[in-house]
């Protein structure tokens, strides 16, 4: 067996997040591999559907809750088309977890600001769920999360179960004019109402994903509220085919994004060259 | 560099050779050599008739599993394309599956490849080999990669003939060199002085090639010639381009967007022939192909970073839009990334990029400049360079 | 040659246009040139060696091209049949384009060749063999003296055809499948073809995915095939994509053998002129159809 | 509509899968051409019902697809019928001048005309390649196409040469393997 070769995974459980978002639960149809199984949160891994290819997601399960993970994915290509089609009990691919991950463990005692877009709440939702699991060995923690429109919000009944703790501040938004009637959300870009939550950055660290146009837009805002730039995490994406750091197409500057990241500082960011 | 193994040197000549060479396949043993393979397997007329083209080269050389020792072309220009096909095929199987119900069956390929002989091989084929070697190794180990070296005992053949595209010295190469190799022929009178530097090579020697081998009285003589021989080559190959690659590593690294290297692509047509025929470019792409509706394989198969499919995202999103950006992905990744990364240039000189393109984007001419660009320290440029002609 | 250069100069200077592409000395033989200012248009040459078709530098695919500006495109006479593909299948506006055109007596199969002197029928491209268009015409510019006819290859596009057809079904099975095992899949033959101007490729859409990437011969020969018939009517036979095959498939046999086919059964040939229509995506109510039954 | 392709990939129906694999070799071991139809929907697939509500008597060989007009038939079906395991094709629609789009017809019969003969170039028996046109009233022609492409295919044989192609050994020696190892034998080594 090379390390191509993916170990088989059973869907166990289809949620539809949006129109055009889907989770699978998924388990490990070799029960060894499934007790060895263990990952990071920020790590990803390649799901497969045979016949269509491979994809790369991150996991977006926490590994404080082993047993099966998560993805969630958009139908966007190929592969996303045809895990589209799969249904509970049918088998799929899983290669993984790789890449690095969130330094969870270094942020004990410390604050964490959650800024996520769109299907970027997936990766971020392992770190919630991770952090919310070990609660008590972290400070104050807050999540801003927007999405298009109401439709397009992810991870819904989570975005109520979290609003509704009282040891987590979550605000949700809608970008404007993607607002329903029935919506008692914000309305405004996530920039936008980061800069108006303004979380304190004394002590903190923020991780943030979603699509490029709002990372370009909120890492002003966290510097304004006074994150340095090696306090912010970012997960990139950038299209992968091995995982491994061979198949050479993830290189941005010297960096193998399979391998160096997908997590990334906001430090780290600004030195590599803008070819992401 | 290779004068004090002396010592080991056995001398083969031309008919023992193919004895050696013809008693290995009767074996059962894989010969690899360059071989005249024609341009095509079909019929002598057809070929002659049809497929070659007038003014063409009338024989095509390539490295090939030989079926019988007369096929071997020891000592002629450079194979077409590089040996890296019999280490990473141009596309092999990664997995098989079956369905069987809701289930799945999958099948690997075998990783044990049976042993072989690659001779005769180029110089800067044989290092290429050793330099993709780290690629494949760091961290993850790929399988089939390495089961295919270690299959592999690899006899380099000092260089005869060289042209203006070569420029093994200029990276770190040398025409008479071992590196990624087990050993040496030279060509000498009648034959070849064979010395072993591995102990894989040696192995083989013992095993094989030292029953072959001609009287030791001979060989004073035949040591001179071999050594001159490779010194010879060595000249040869010293004027054709230097180059200093750790300045050429940190200035592609500082200047990134140097308008030198964000206008390398206006000639480029983005065709991959440059990475096909590269003997160390190992990008690749991971496809489905089934055979059936319940049935089919995985395929990993040659890639390369030229065209826009490489990069593009299924969002739209393409990293990489145009052709001088990905024209500066090739010379960053081979003389920026990989040394930063793994401490070696990710080229071998060979040449087969410049002699490929008809398009006349020329490795040395590009390096040439660069290196100017580089000695001369150049600062960074920050100002917008987005792309731009030339002159 | 100091025609061809005063031209240049002079268009780029009067900002007349921004780029000229035309032909200059590489290390390696003559080449395609981009030049931007007036004082590089000394590098511009043309001679036998200027085999490349520069018209596939028109393509809306290159994008490093296009945004240098409105350009002047150094044209032999059979250039100028890939220019009219490209304005008769709208992937160029004229407004954006200055032609000018060089007399041609026939050019080398190789540009590589030392000595530019007129080609012999040893070293002569084949597709010379015959041109009618020596003196190009549509263009802004002519230059150069009147040539001579081109000598005659030793063996003719037409020929090698005409020994494949004389072969049995099976022969040429085994010839074309050999030929296409040897495919590395770099798509040289489409990213140099003048005509070939998908935004999308057919070999690159996925869903479906239509032609397996793995560069097996199975996909290698639905690759071929398809690219052949896509140029149906379209090819102008510039071998372009035959030269740059870095393993030296005889692609000028099938595009011939297509050109050959739509001459005979819809009386087509393609020619420079733009306001012609393709004959695919066309038809006559009265086209031969005695195969189908 | 579905294309081969779309059956062939992951989440095609059991019914689908059936409709694609066709009849097996016997078990006798006899062969039985696989012949993959593309016929268009408003005359030719009307025609085939007509075949069978007439209770027609014919070879059973034929997997039909269905397509709007044998103006969507792209050659590209039937090189990827080949490539998954058909020994003869059949395309079929209305005739010249009762197109139901007026003139799809006559625009893929300049395509087919093109294919076919450049397909001939290659090597492909012309006799694996049967165009017709067929009209929504010609059961009985139905079943002489179907008949006559099934004939010809079986004197022709499986199509080992296209279905080979995948497990030829390349220069470098190693085979193409597939999980199915199809009908290869081993030809075409290099000299």
């Amino acid at each position: 067996m090379t390390i191509y070769q993916p170990d088989l995974v059973t869907v166990v459980d289809v949620i539809d997040e949006t129109p055009d978002t889907r989770s699978l639960r998924l388990e490990f149809q070799d029960e060894a591999t499934r007790e060895a199984f263990g990952f990071h949160s920020g790590q990803f891994g390649e799901y497969s559907v045979f016949g269509a290819g491979e994809a790369t997601f991150c996991i977006a399960s926490p590994p404080t809750r082993p047993g099966a993970i998560e993805c969630c994915f958009k139908l966007v290509g190929k592969v996303t088309t045809a895990l589209r089609e799969v249904d509970i009990g049918d088998t799929i691919g899983f290669r993984g977890p790789y890449g690095n991950w969130f330094p969870v463990d270094e942020w004990r005692g410390k604050d964490v600001v959650f800024v996520a877009g769109g299907i970027g709440l997936a990766p971020v939702r392992c770190v919630i769920w991770n952090i919310l699991d070990r609660r008590d060995e972290f400070g104050d923690l807050t999540i801003v999360y927007g999405a298009r429109t109401v439709q397009d919000l992810v991870y819904k009944r989570e975005l109520q179960e979290w609003q509704a703790r009282d040891d987590v501040t979550t605000v949700v938004t809608v970008d404007p004019g993607g607002e329903t009637p029935e919506w008692e959300g914000r309305v405004g870009f996530v920039p936008t109402v980061l800069a108006e939550v303004a979380p304190s950055a004394a002590n903190a660290v923020a991780v943030i994903c979603g699509p490029p146009v709002m990372i370009k837009f909120s890492f002003p805002v966290l510097e304004k509220l006074g994150f340095a730039d090696d306090a912010v995490y970012t997960t990139l994406e950038m299209r992968m085919k091995c995982g491994v750091g061979k198949c050479g197409r993830c290189n941005i500057g010297s960096v193998y994004v399979c391998k160096d990241g997908p997590v990334f500082t906001a430090a780290q960011l600004k030195k590599l060259p803008a070819e992401y | 560099m290779s004068d004090e193994r002396h010592a080991d040197e056995l001398y083969l000549t031309e008919e023992s050779l193919t004895r050696l060479v013809d008693e290995l396949l009767t074996a059962g043993t894989e010969v690899i050599a360059p071989a005249v393979t024609g341009s095509c397997a079909s019929p002598a007329a057809i070929a002659s008739a049809a497929c070659l083209r007038p003014g063409a080269a009338p024989e095509l050389i390539e490295y090939a599993a030989l079926h019988d020792a007369s096929q071997m072309a020891l000592g002629r220009g450079l194979p077409n394309l590089s040996l890296k096909g019999f280490f990473l095929p141009q596309e092999e199987a990664l997995v098989s599956w079956r369905r069987r119900g809701t289930g799945l069956e999958l099948r690997g390929p075998r990783v044990d490849a049976p042993s072989r002989i690659a001779l005769g091989v180029k110089p800067c084929d044989a290092a290429a080999l050793e330099i993709v070697d780290k690629v494949m190794n760091w961290d993850t180990k790929d399988e089939l990669w390495n089961g295919r070296r270690e299959a592999t005992t690899v006899f380099t053949l000092a260089c005869p003939v060289e042209d203006e595209s070569c420029f093994c010295a200029a990276v770190g190469g040398t025409p008479d060199g071992t590196r990624g190799a087990d050993g040496l022929f030279t060509p000498v009178e009648g034959g070849y002085m064979v010395q072993a530097t591995t102990d894989k090579g040696r192995a083989f020697i013992d095993s094989h090639l030292a029953a072959h081998a001609g009287e030791p009285a001979q060989s004073d003589s035949l040591r001179r010639q071999a050594a001159g021989f490779r010194s010879a080559a060595r000249e040869r190959i010293a004027g054709h381009l230097a180059i200093d690659g750790p300045a050429i590593r940190d200035w592609v690294a500082a200047n990134f967007d140097d308008p030198l290297l964000t206008s390398l692509g206006i000639r480029c047509n983005g065709c991959g022939a440059c990475t096909s025929v590269c003997p160390t470019c190992h990008c690749f792409d991971i496809v489905d192909e089934p055979d059936g509706v319940s049935c089919g394989t995985r395929r990993r198969c040659w890639d390369t970073c030229q065209t826009g499919r490489f990069t593009s995202h299924a969002s739209g999103h393409n990293p990489r839009e145009d052709q001088n950006v990905r024209f500066r992905q090739r010379i960053n990744h081979k003389f920026a990334i990989y040394p930063l990364r793994f401490g070696e240039i990710l080229c071998t000189g060979c040449g087969r990029c410049t002699r490929v393109c008809h398009a006349g984007q020329d490795l040395v001419e590009i390096l040439s400049e660069i290196d100017d660009a580089a000695r001369r320290g150049r600062p960074a440029v920050t100002a917008d360079s987005d792309g731009g002609g030339e002159g | 040659m100091k025609e061809l250069q005063e031209l240049a100069r002079t268009l780029l200077a009067d900002g007349e246009v921004e780029l000229v592409i035309g032909w200059e000395e590489g290390r390696r033989g003559a080449r395609p040139a981009f030049i931007t200012s007036p004082d590089d248009a000394d590098r511009l040459i043309f001679d036998a060696r200027c085999v490349h078709n520069l018209a596939t530098y028109l393509s809306p695919r290159r994008p490093q091209v296009t945004r240098l500006g409105k350009l002047a495109l150094v044209v032999k006479g059979c250039d100028v049949k890939a220019v009219a593909g490209l304005l008769r299948e709208e992937q160029l506006s004229s407004d954006r384009l200055v032609l000018i055109g060089v007399r041609c007596g026939g050019v080398f199969e190789e540009p590589a060749l030392k000595d530019p002197a007129q080609p012999t029928s040893e070293t002569v491209a084949p597709r010379c063999y015959g041109c009618d268009n020596r003196e190009p015409a549509r263009v802004a510019y002519l230059l150069g003296e009147p040539q001579p006819e081109p000598p005659m290859p030793a063996t003719t596009i037409d020929d090698r055809v005409a020994m494949l057809d004389a072969l049995s079904p099976d022969e040429r099975w085994q010839f074309w499948t050999d030929q296409f095992s040897k495919c590395v899949r770099c798509y040289a033959c489409r990213q140099v073809c003048p005509l070939c101007v998908c935004e999308q490729c057919i070999a690159d859409k996925t869903m479906p995915q239509w032609i397996e990437t793995a560069s097996h011969p199975r996909g290698n020969l639905a690759w071929n095939l398809i690219r052949a018939l896509h140029l149906a009517g379209r090819c102008v036979g510039c071998g372009e994509c035959e030269r740059f095959c870095p393993v030296d498939i005889p692609l000028s046999l099938l595009n011939r053998k297509v050109q050959q086919i739509v001459e005979e059964r819809f009386d087509y040939v393609v020619s420079d002129d733009p306001e012609r229509p393709a004959p695919i995506g066309d038809y006559r109510p009265d086209d031969q159809e005695e195969f189908i039954k | 509509m579905k294309t081969p392709d779309e059956l062939r990939t992951y989440g095609a129906t059991a019914d689908d899968r059936s409709a694609i694999d066709g009849p097996d070799a016997s078990p006798a071991g006899k062969f039985e051409p696989r012949i993959t139809a593309f016929v268009c929907n408003w005359c030719t697939y009307t025609g085939a019902d007509l075949a069978g509500t007439s209770r027609l008597h014919m070879a059973t060989n034929v997997r039909i697809i269905r397509l709007p007009c044998t103006g969507r038939i792209d050659p590209l079906f039937i090189i990827k019928a080949f490539e998954r395991g058909a020994d003869g094709v059949i395309v079929s629609g209305c005739h010249p001048a009762d197109c139901h789009y007026t003139s799809g017809n006559y625009h893929a019969r300049r395509r087919f005309t093109v294919f076919r003969e450049l397909a001939v170039f290659l090597g492909i028996d012309p006799g694996r390649l049967t165009f017709s046109w067929v009209s929504a009233s010609e059961g009985a022609k139905w079943r002489d196409v179907v008949d006559g492409a099934v004939s010809r295919a079986r004197e022709l044989g499986p199509f080992e040469g296209y279905h080979g192609l995948v497990d030829r050994p390349s220069l470098t020696g190693e085979s193409f393997a597939t999980i199915e190892d199809l009908l290869g034998d081993g030809s075409g080594e290099r000299s």
